[in-house]
Order: C-alpha cells, then structure tokens, then sequence
C-alpha cells in the first residue's frame, strides 16, 4: 500500500476528501469550512474540490448546524458538520440530545441519523475561552451517540472513515493540540478503523493506563520514564468512548492489577470514574492498588499560559503511576 | 388582548366568520366537489378524534391527549396546499393536517400511546404522502432548522420536494425557529414555514411571546416574504399555502402566520383557568368548521343532513381506530426499551437487554410497576 | 416551632414564597410560571402574593430564560428561573455553560452569578419524551456549578432556600415522581440546609447504599426488606451532588465495605462512576466486594408505561444488595 | 456582493465619506468642541492600540489579537452616544468604545493576557461608567439575553440605566440574538441593540448570514424600531445611538445596525486570504479617522499638526499600557487555576489547590510547561 507522511489535521482532511470522492451524499457544513478550509485547515482543498453545493458556509448557528444535519441525514444525506471548537457545541446540544440521538429509536430505524458532528477538541493551543473544552463525558452519558477521540494521524483518518460510514450520529473530538504535533505514515488508501476498539499503545504487566487523544503522547513519555525505574506500563488509547471497549479495558487490567486513568477534561464527573466503576465491577478481586486518576482540575478551565497548569503532564502521570506501584 | 383577523388590513380571508364569502376568490381555487367535500371531511374527523382522545384520556386509557378545537380549519388548509411529494412537520395537535393527507387515525393515536411512532415503507421512494414527515418533536421549535436541513437534503438529491414546517406561537420564541428562518433564506431552500399563532402557549398570552403585531412581519428579517392568514377559514389556508408551495418550490422560503385561536385547553394536564371566557366565546363564533359549512350549504355541495353523516362516521371511525390503537399498544414488550437506540447497536445493549428479561422473569412484571 | 404537612412540591412553594417575602430582591421567572402557578403549581399562589413584576412569565425560549437569569444576577436580583422539565434545559446548556458557570470566574468575582435554575427531573410521570430526563451528571461535571436534589418535603423547603441564598449558580432538581406522593411536617418558619451535606436515611452496618431524589424511597423499601434476612442496610441520600458530600459517602463506606449506588440516569456515565471511583480512591482497603451500580438502562428514555422498566426499582436494588453481601 | 450605506435610501448618515458633511445636522448634535475632540482621540487611541497589539502579537508576547481597523466610528460612536449610568456589553474588538467610555487601556489587553477580567469598584454602585459592562464574553451572541436581563434587573432595582449591546453580523444570526430581542420588547426593557456589520464573520460573507437586505429590519419582527446608521461616520453613530437610548430610556428598545467593514484580518489567527481586495480598497476609501479629519479641519477644530500629534500621543499610550499590561500579566501564579471558581467555594477545590502547588513545587514549573 502507498503511504504518505501526515499531520492529524491533514489526515481528517483526506478521510473527509475521500470519502465526499467515494459518496456523493456526504456532504460537509460548518462556519468557515468552505473556502478558507476551517480555522485550523482541516478542511483544506475540500471546498475546491467538490465546489459549493457540497462543501457551505453556514450562518453562524450551533443550533442552526446540528438541526440542519439531522435534517440532511433524515433526508438521506450523509452530512459531516464542523463546529469551529467543541466549546461552541453547547448551543446544538438540544438539537443533538432531544433528537440526534434520538431520531432513530423514536422513527424505530425508519430514520437514522447518520451523521458525524466533528470538532477540534481539548486544551493546549493557549487561547482564549472555550477554545479548551473536553466535554467528552456529557456525549458518553447520553444514549444514542458514538463517541470518538483520535490520538493519531493514523487513527483519524480511519476512524473518521467509519464514523462516516456508521449509521449512528458520531461526535468526532479532533485533539487539536495535536493537529500538527508529529507526522505518521498514513496509507494512501481509504480505510475504516472500527468503531468500539481501542488500542494498545505499549504493552506492560505492571500497570495499565487508560487515555485518549493528546492525552496519549505524555501517558507514553511517562510509560517511558518509569520503564527506567522497572516499571513496565500498558498503555491503552480508548479511541472510542462510546461504545467504549470493556473488553480490552477490562483484560488489560486483569493482567496487572493495577491503573491509571488520564483525561484532560475535570476530574468530578469526569469518564475515568465511568472507567474506574466498570473495573470493579468486572475485576476487583484482580485489583492490586487503588484506581489513580489524572485529570483536568475541578476548574473553569484557565486560559493561555495557565492551562500549561490544568492539563495532565508526564510529571503527573509518573507520579500517579508510581503511587499506583507504590501500594 | 385577544387579536382578531379583522384587526388587521392584509389579514387574508375568504370566507368571513358570518359565512358570507368572496366567490371570486372561492372559484379561484378551482378545487373540484370532491375536494371541497375532503376539507370538510377532515375537519370533522379532527374534532371527532380530539373528542374521543379526551374520552380515553379522562377513562385512564390514555396518559395524556392534546386538544385542537377550533385550530381544524389551519392545520386542514396547510396540508390540502402540499403536493403529494411534499414533506409536513408539525407539532402535535395538528391532527387535521395529518387527516388531509390519509395518515391512518391510528398511527395519529399510537403517538400518544408509545411516544414513538413508525412507518409502513421501507424507503422514501415508497413513501405515502402521509408518511413524508419526520417523527413529531416535543422540545418545541427543534422542528425548524431540521425540516430546513431536509428539504437542503431533498433538493441536494433533485427532488422537486417542499417542506411545511408548522410552530407555535410560543415555539416561534425560540432560537431555532431564526435559526430554522435564517438558513432557509440564505440557502435558498423550498420550504414554508408556518406559525399557527393560536394565541396561547399553555397559560402564556401571545403578548407575552412577542411585542410584534404579527409574525408574519418577521420574514422580512429573513429575506422573503410573510403574509397573515386567517386561520380559521380553511380556503384562505389552502390559498396561501398553496401559493407559498408554489414559491418555495422555485426556491424562496415563505412565513405564513395562521391567526386563530386555541378553544380548548392546552392537553389533558391543563386546568385551563387563566383566561377569559369572552375570548374563547368571541373565538366560538369563529368556528371553522361551522363557517364552512353556510359556504358547503350556500354551494349547495352539502345539505344539513350530510353534516350529520359526516359527523357520526367520523365518530365511528374514530372509536373504532382508538381501539385498534388501545390493542396494538397493550402488545409493548418491556424490552422495546432497547429497541432501536442505535442502528448499530453496541454489545452492551444486548447485555442490558438481556439482565431485564431475566429481572423480569425473576420478579414479574408487577414488581416494575409502579 | 410550628409546622404543617406539606408535600414536596407544595414545600417548594413554601420556600420561594419566604424567600421572597424576606428580601425583594429575589424574583420568579419561566414558563406558566405566574397566573397559572406552573404546570406542576410549584409556583402556586406566588403570583398573588408578589405581582406581575416579580413573578414573570416568559416568552418560550429557556435560552432567554437562562441568558436574562444571568444578567439580572449580575445587576444585583436574585433570580429563581423555572424550566418547565429539566429536558428543556438543553436550550439553555449554551448560556449555563458558557457564562452561569464561570461568570464568577471571568470577573474575579465582581459579578456572582447568584441564581437558582429549578427544574422538575426525573421520571415516574408517564408522559411523552423529554419529561423524564436525568441529567444531574452533566452539570456536576461542570465546574462552577452547584446541584442540589431533595428528596422530602422537609428537605426541599430548606435545600431550596439555602439555594437561593448561595451566591453560586444552583441547578435545583426537583423529582416529579414525588412531588406529591406523600406528605410530611415542615416547620412553617424559614430554614436552611446547608448544601453539601448528605443525609443517612436510615443506619447500617453491612453494606452503604448512596442515592438520592426520587430513588430514596424505593432504596429505603429495599433495605427494609433486606432487613428481614438480617441485612443491615445503610442509606445515604446526598441531597447535594455538587459539591458531594464526600466526607459522609466515606465514612459510610469505611463503617460497611460494601456498597451499592442507585440512580435513574442512565448507567454509562452517571455518578454512580464518580462515587465509585471517590471511594476506591479514599478507602479502597476496607472494599469487600464490588460496588453495584443500580440505574437506568443505556437506553432513550422510554415512555409512558414502558418507563416502569427503565426506573431502578426496589426488587432491582434488593438483588443488588444481595449481590454485594454474596461476595 | 460587499455592500455600501449609499446604496440605502434610509442609512443615516453625516458625513459623507469625501469628508463634506450636513452642516445642519452636525450644529444639531450640540457637541462642544472638547467632545468632537474627544471622539477623535478615542479613534486614534483605538487604531493605536490595535497596532500595538499586532506588534505584540507577532512577537510571541500575546497569543490572540483581534482587529478592528476601520471599525472605529462605530465602536466610538455608540460608547459617545451612552450616558455616565449607563451599560455597555460588547464582544472582544470594540476597543473604541472602551476608550471612549475612559477604560484603562492596560486593562483592555489584560482581558487579552490573561482571559479573565477585573474591576477596581467593589460594588456597582461605585462603577466608573466605564466599568458598567459585564465581562467579555466567548460564545458570540450570548451576551444579548445577557444584556437584556441585567437592564431588567437594573430596572426592577429602580435606575434609570440603559444597556447597549453590541454583536456582529455573524452573532445575529444565532439564537441568543432572537430570544434577547423578543425578551426586551415583550417586557420593554431599555436596551438598544447594536448590529456591528462588517460583513464579514471570519471567512463567512455577511450575505451568507442572512438573506434580509439589512439587520435593521429584523427589529419589527420584535415590535420595536430599528435604523440603519452608516457605521464610519462617527457623528452618525453618535446621534442615532443617542436617540436610542432616550427612546430606550423610556422602555422601547431599539435596534442599530452599523454598515460598516472589518478592514484587518479577523484576527491575528486569520490569514484573511479569502475576499477580494477591492472591496477592501472601497471601504480603505471610506476610512472612519480620515472623514472625520476633513471634518474637524473644515469646521477649525483641529489643523494636520494637531492630528500627528494626537497619533504620536496615542502611540506612546498604547505602547507604556502595554507594558504595564505585560508586567501584571506576568505575576501570574498557577494556583489561579482554582480562582474564584465558586464564590462560595467547596473544600475539594482548596485540597486540589494544595495539590497542585505540592505538584509545581516537586517537578518545577517547567515541568508543566508543553
Ligand atoms: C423547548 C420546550 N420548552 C417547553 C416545553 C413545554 N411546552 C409544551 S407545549 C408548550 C407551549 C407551546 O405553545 P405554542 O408553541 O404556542 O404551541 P401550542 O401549544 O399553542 O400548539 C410548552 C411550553 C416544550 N415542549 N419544549
Ligand atoms: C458560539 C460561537 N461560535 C463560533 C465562534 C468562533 N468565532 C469567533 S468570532 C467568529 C465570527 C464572528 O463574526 P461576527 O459576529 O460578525 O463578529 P466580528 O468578528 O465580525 O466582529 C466566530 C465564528 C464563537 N466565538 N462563538
Ligand atoms: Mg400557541
Ligand atoms: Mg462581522
């Protein structure tokens, strides 16, 4: 297979391109995606490709974009809708919640909505307010949705791929912090990776680590730096957060005991505890060591040089593995 | 505060509340016998329905019912303006508009049974002109960008279809109807939108909802046009939303505002003591169906006696498809509740299915009620 | 101190209408709010009793009713907005997130946004989507938020008036499905529960049952009837869901080892995972068994009749507890 | 399609963009010769500061600059039209009317240095009027409802303030904008509402905005007025701003839409690489600073001396405040991480305070750096 170098951004870009090649009822719709190819380029080269009929600037309306999408996907449409930052979801969300993800149980299958909603998600790009938001948890908790969180150039482009393919409405978190952090071997081809499975990035015994998009580069920088303490860690992306993979979840901590769950987003409420109670439902008596979890602060996220204070670092996730090893 | 159609100077009308009408304008829609007859019929059927909902409704059989008395004329006239492949989403008590287009009187009833509803064809293609319209909505107003969004999809897809959109007078408050207004002007895409301004919203006044004399001056804010309807002529309905079909079909989106008046309570939860009775009687005398008649009698297209068939069989046909409903409804299994959560449903679901069948099975189903 | 039988919604009443006779600078606002007293007479008679000015019924827009809440906290009012069922609340998710949350924050505390957002929540009602929703978990996940839930009539008179005197954005869910189920005696005078303070319902050595609103009853049922096989239950209601009465859940669990969390939101993602995740991280040493998580199905909320299965009943957490004491 | 007040028949306007200007309607305004100066001043003061940003951005000293070039007449106009109580809620590049109203100008960029703002009175009541604002928000448009419920908090409490709120052409077009109109005329509150229209939202075209030919018109649909100003004529802005806000004074909201044109980049994220220089040579032509000039050289207010000294003046300003503004901004501590989160905060914040500090202190700072 041919292979080319991309960043994460450019990868989305293609998967997007390749599929609106592949389909002609994927369209694309959101502030800013057309012409200038979105505020962080990850729309680049669409819009003059397929031209204005499938590739429209919107009004500037959250509301007004998700409603739109479910209609388009009502209709037989296969729409994938940009919001500008994650942060600026929360005004689609009652279009989303009382019907996106509803549409298909209240029609019984008669209308699907297949539909992928994608934004650059999470912190690091040190800007101002909501342009920071991990707000995975509250599309997790709602039945109805898919949830999927790239880590890797490789990985976005696959999983946006099947997350245009799936039937179901797929909030697509694009980490924006690693948009252009590194560069991978991508196949030229178009592939889909599957919804529901995660990854494991490094294989260990001694402790699992659970994480998902930007969070993944510091988990295995820190798997690193304790592997020269002995300590060897598992660490495994999740990728999809909703349906998440209990399976790998839960057979990877019956290897070792032991975990640690990183997430940008706040600790309170935050997706580790969902993590941390299916573990001890369905592996306690292999449990060695309490659950550390390495998070956001319990606070409105703090902005431009202060978020280098919220976020997980490898420093964190050291320490948190090391406590786990310590008990 | 109550408003009236004749308050205002480009308040569309045919047929005045006395009975007298402009024929000009009557013969001008050149609708055939049969088709006059059909408005008619569906109005009666309506209130038939909204009778023998409130009936199950007060006998237990139904947890709750939404009343139409007096709204029969607008919600009959916007479906009789559609063409046959034109899509309609309204709210829930627009049982009239479904009536006009042959939805089964049944599949209106299991709405309010199951809160879901579902459709006989498999495709669109295969679609009756009845089933053309998503599933009803509860959050108000989250109906207008998404029939905006499907009409974009049909014509993306070169059907020559339009979309009816129906909202409240309170619905009409909300962000998503500018929104829904909004996109359909800039992208140029064939739907109409109509307010049924029935002047209620629960206990809340229009002239709590909007400082505006109408709705209908709010399309200019949109880029097309709006026009005022009494919505208690059925004619004066049909016209303009036949002629706002016509328009949106060739790409500009239309605001009609239905100007009518909602007799009777809110839905089965409502007390209804928040207003004057003055309006409500000032509002009988405008009865839509009772308007239309002295016109059907004056055309000398029904006689009394008619009516009164009419009426009784569309008592009939409503009892009869209530207990259709009552029986396809008590058939609900307590797994539905997974039914159809995803259309690729993860494992998990299976395995949550699965552990309420067997709680089911170990403790009865009484010991899940309630 | 005198008092009367009131049930829980009747209590809720009882507490705006004080709080509003107290200190004028406290109004009502929302939808069927004034002359009808709401759909659920939550507000009943406060129209009456303060006029037109202070008990506002609003155009149909819980964005409105949300964004206008937030500005007249800033101006110095000490707004109590209703949205008819916590379903609607969606609308209104863009202003809660993106000002009530963090306008503390972004001003350094020149303007608190000191309101309370009433809402009834839950299920148990039979009615048509969107009356039954749960939602507690997403704002307890977002910072800057408090979220209170009563669960009897005493509770809710002083839980809500305390709300209104936080200087904090309170999200105050009132569980429909006993709004008036039973009655109880309240003292007829003013009184506040301090937020943050979980209540044991009913002591217990042998195994800790963490819940809250209208899930307290059919726990407590429950733990009665386990008593008869010699299970000593205890029962702790929250009240307070942010912040969490951490403190209480600990002990409690410290004291039994085992526990069970009931809830009806649904399953992936509610709270349940965070108290989980809180008590293995503070006692995991002194854990027995599993925690069992009782809640709602991964499902759309079901309607009419068919609610009765998705609700956590007392024959599911009776099986729970049995499954917890069993290991 | 970039559009010009001349092509309205009803844009308000003064003075004409060659500078000639109606000698009638500026002697009306009744402004002191120090007042006209003063708007001139605020103008300059803006482009400066805005410069001084850019510069300062490209040095890697502020993350996030945004422009307002061109903009100035219509920020400055609407701040000048406001009296000393009164309250003025904008979105982020209204720096104009910051200035205008006496803001510190370090205090503006540390909104940009640290995202987070601050007031020196304690409670409103001590404000300085140009403290009377709420803080900046993100989210456009949510300011609208915003705005409007302060003014009716204000009112309840018995002050005679108006508030003023400002968004964009894009901001128009959400929700928040509709239920902030609708909410202000139903409960006639005193808000003028100001449409900043500089037809552009970032790559976004205004006529992808909205179909309507101006914002102005939308304001019927909400039962109050609206007027279309000619947003580079300062002295235009300044009398229909000062004629809203009586009318507002007196409970009747009103509706101001500023044409104007975003000249700058959207921001300093923007590569601005997709709209026709023309139109931006045609509104290069219609500069807001220049027209005034030809106006105060006509009318002996200032001669060109005076002019290049007010710039250097301005220059000098912007370049010490920011200075001042980088020195505070540079005394952050990461604990301010958990600031003022709550107002009444629960103890788990102070113990992730603790940690957090235990955190710095055991890796560095630098360890925390990405
Ligand atoms: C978003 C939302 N808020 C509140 C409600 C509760 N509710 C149901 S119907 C209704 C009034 C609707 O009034 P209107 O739009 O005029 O329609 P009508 O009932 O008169 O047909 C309200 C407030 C709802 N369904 N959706
Ligand atoms: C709700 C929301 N969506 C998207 C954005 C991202 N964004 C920031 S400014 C902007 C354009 C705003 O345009 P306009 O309202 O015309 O104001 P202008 O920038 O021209 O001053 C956008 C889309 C945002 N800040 N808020
Ligand atoms: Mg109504
Ligand atoms: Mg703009």
């Amino acid at each position: 297979m041919a292979a080319e170098s991309l960043t994460l951004v450019e990868a989305v870009a293609e998967a997007i391109h390749d599929e609106m090649a592949l389909d002609e009822s994927v369209i694309l719709l959101g502030e800013d995606v057309g012409r200038s190819g979105g505020v962080f380029r990850a729309t680049e080269g669409v819009y003059d490709a397929f031209g204005p009929e499938r590739v429209i600037d919107t009004p500037l309306s959250e509301t007004g974009i998700a409603g739109a999408a479910i209609g388009l996907a009502a209709s037989g449409i296969r729409p994938i809708a940009e919001i500008q930052f994650s942060g600026f979801t929360y005004a689609g969300l009652e279009q989303l919640y009382t019907r996106a993800a509803r549409l298909n149980a209240r029609s019984r299958g008669q209308f699907s909505c297949q539909m992928v909603l994608r934004a650059p998600f999470g912190g690091g790009v040190r800007a101002p307010d909501l342009h920071g938001e991990s707000m995975e948890a509250i599309f997790v908790h709602h039945p109805g949705f898919k949830v999927v969180v790239p880590s890797t150039p490789h990985d976005a482009k696959g999983l946006l791929t099947a997350s245009i393919r799936d039937p179901d409405p797929v909030i697509f978190l694009e980490p924006k912090k690693i948009y252009r952090a590194f560069r991978e071997e991508v196949p030229e081809e178009s592939y889909a990776i599957p919804i529901g499975e995660a990854a494991v990035r490094r294989e260990g015994s001694d402790v699992s680590i659970f994480t998902w998009g930007s969070m993944t580069r510091p988990t295995l920088s820190a798997a690193e730096a304790v592997a020269e303490d002995g300590i060897d860690a598992e660490v495994v992306d999740l990728r999809t957060l909703s349906p998440m993979d209990r399976e790998t979840i839960v057979e990877s901590f019956k290897k070792t005991g032991r975990a640690v769950v990183v997430h940008e987003a706040p600790r309170t409420g935050g997706l580790a505890g969902e993590i941390t109670a299916l573990l001890q439902e369905e592996a306690l008596f292999y449990q060695k060591a309490p659950i550390e979890r390495v998070t956001g602060w319990d606070a409105v996220y703090p902005l431009y040089d202060l978020e280098d204070f919220q976020l997980p670092n490898a420093a964190r996730i050291e320490d948190a593995i090391k406590a786990v090893l310590d008990e | 505060m109550v408003r009236f159609p004749e308050e205002y100077d480009d308040c569309e009308q045919i047929i005045a509340p006395d009975g007298s009408y402009d024929t000009e304008a009557a013969n001008a829609l050149e609708l055939e016998t049969n088709e006059l007859q059909e408005l008619y019929g569906s109005m009666v059927q309506a209130r038939a329905l909204e009778k023998r909902g409130l009936t199950l409704q007060r006998q237990g059989k139904f947890h709750f019912w939404m009343e139409c008395r007096g709204l029969e004329a607008a919600h009959v006239g916007v479906a009789a303006g559609l063409g046959d492949r034109d899509w309609m989403n309204t709210e829930w008590r627009q049982y009239g508009a479904h009536i006009q287009r042959g939805r089964p009187l049944e599949d209106i009833l299991l709405f309010w049974l199951r809160g879901y509803e579902e459709w006989e064809s498999d495709t669109i293609d295969e679609m009756e002109s009845y089933e053309r319209r998503m599933p009803h909505i509860v959050a108000v107003g989250t109906q207008v960008p998404q029939t905006v969004g499907l009409m974009w999809g049909r014509k993306l897809q070169g059907y020559d279809e339009v979309g009816l959109v129906g909202v409240g007078d309170g619905g009409a408050s909300k962000g998503d109807f500018h929104a829904g207004l909004n996109f359909a002007g800039v992208l140029e895409l064939p739907v109409v939108f109509v307010v049924f301004n029935n002047q209620w919203a629960i206990s809340t006044p229009v002239e709590r909802q909007t400082a505006a004399e109408t709705y209908a001056d709010r399309a200019i804010g949109y880029g097309f046009e709006g026009t005022l309807v009494d919505g208690n002529d059925v004619l004066a309905m049909y016209r303009a939303t036949k002629r706002a079909v016509e328009r949106a079909r060739s790409g500009e989106p239309m605001l009609l505002e239905a100007l009518t008046y909602r007799r009777g309570a809110h839905s089965s939860s409502d007390a209804d003591d928040y207003r004057d009775d003055s309006d409500r009687e000032a509002w009988r005398d405008r009865d839509p169906i009772e308007r239309y008649e002295a016109f059907l009698l004056d055309q000398g297209i029904f006689d009394p006696d008619d009516f009164e068939a009419i009426r009784e069989a569309a008592d009939r046909r409503a009892k009869e498809a209530a207990e259709r409903a009552l029986d396809i409804a008590a058939e609900q299994s307590p797994t539905e509740v997974f039914d159809e959560v995803f259309a690729n449903p993860p494992t998990y679901i299976d395995e949550q299915r699965e552990a309420l069948l067997e709680l089911v099975s170990e403790h009865g189903e009484e010991a899940f009620r309630w």
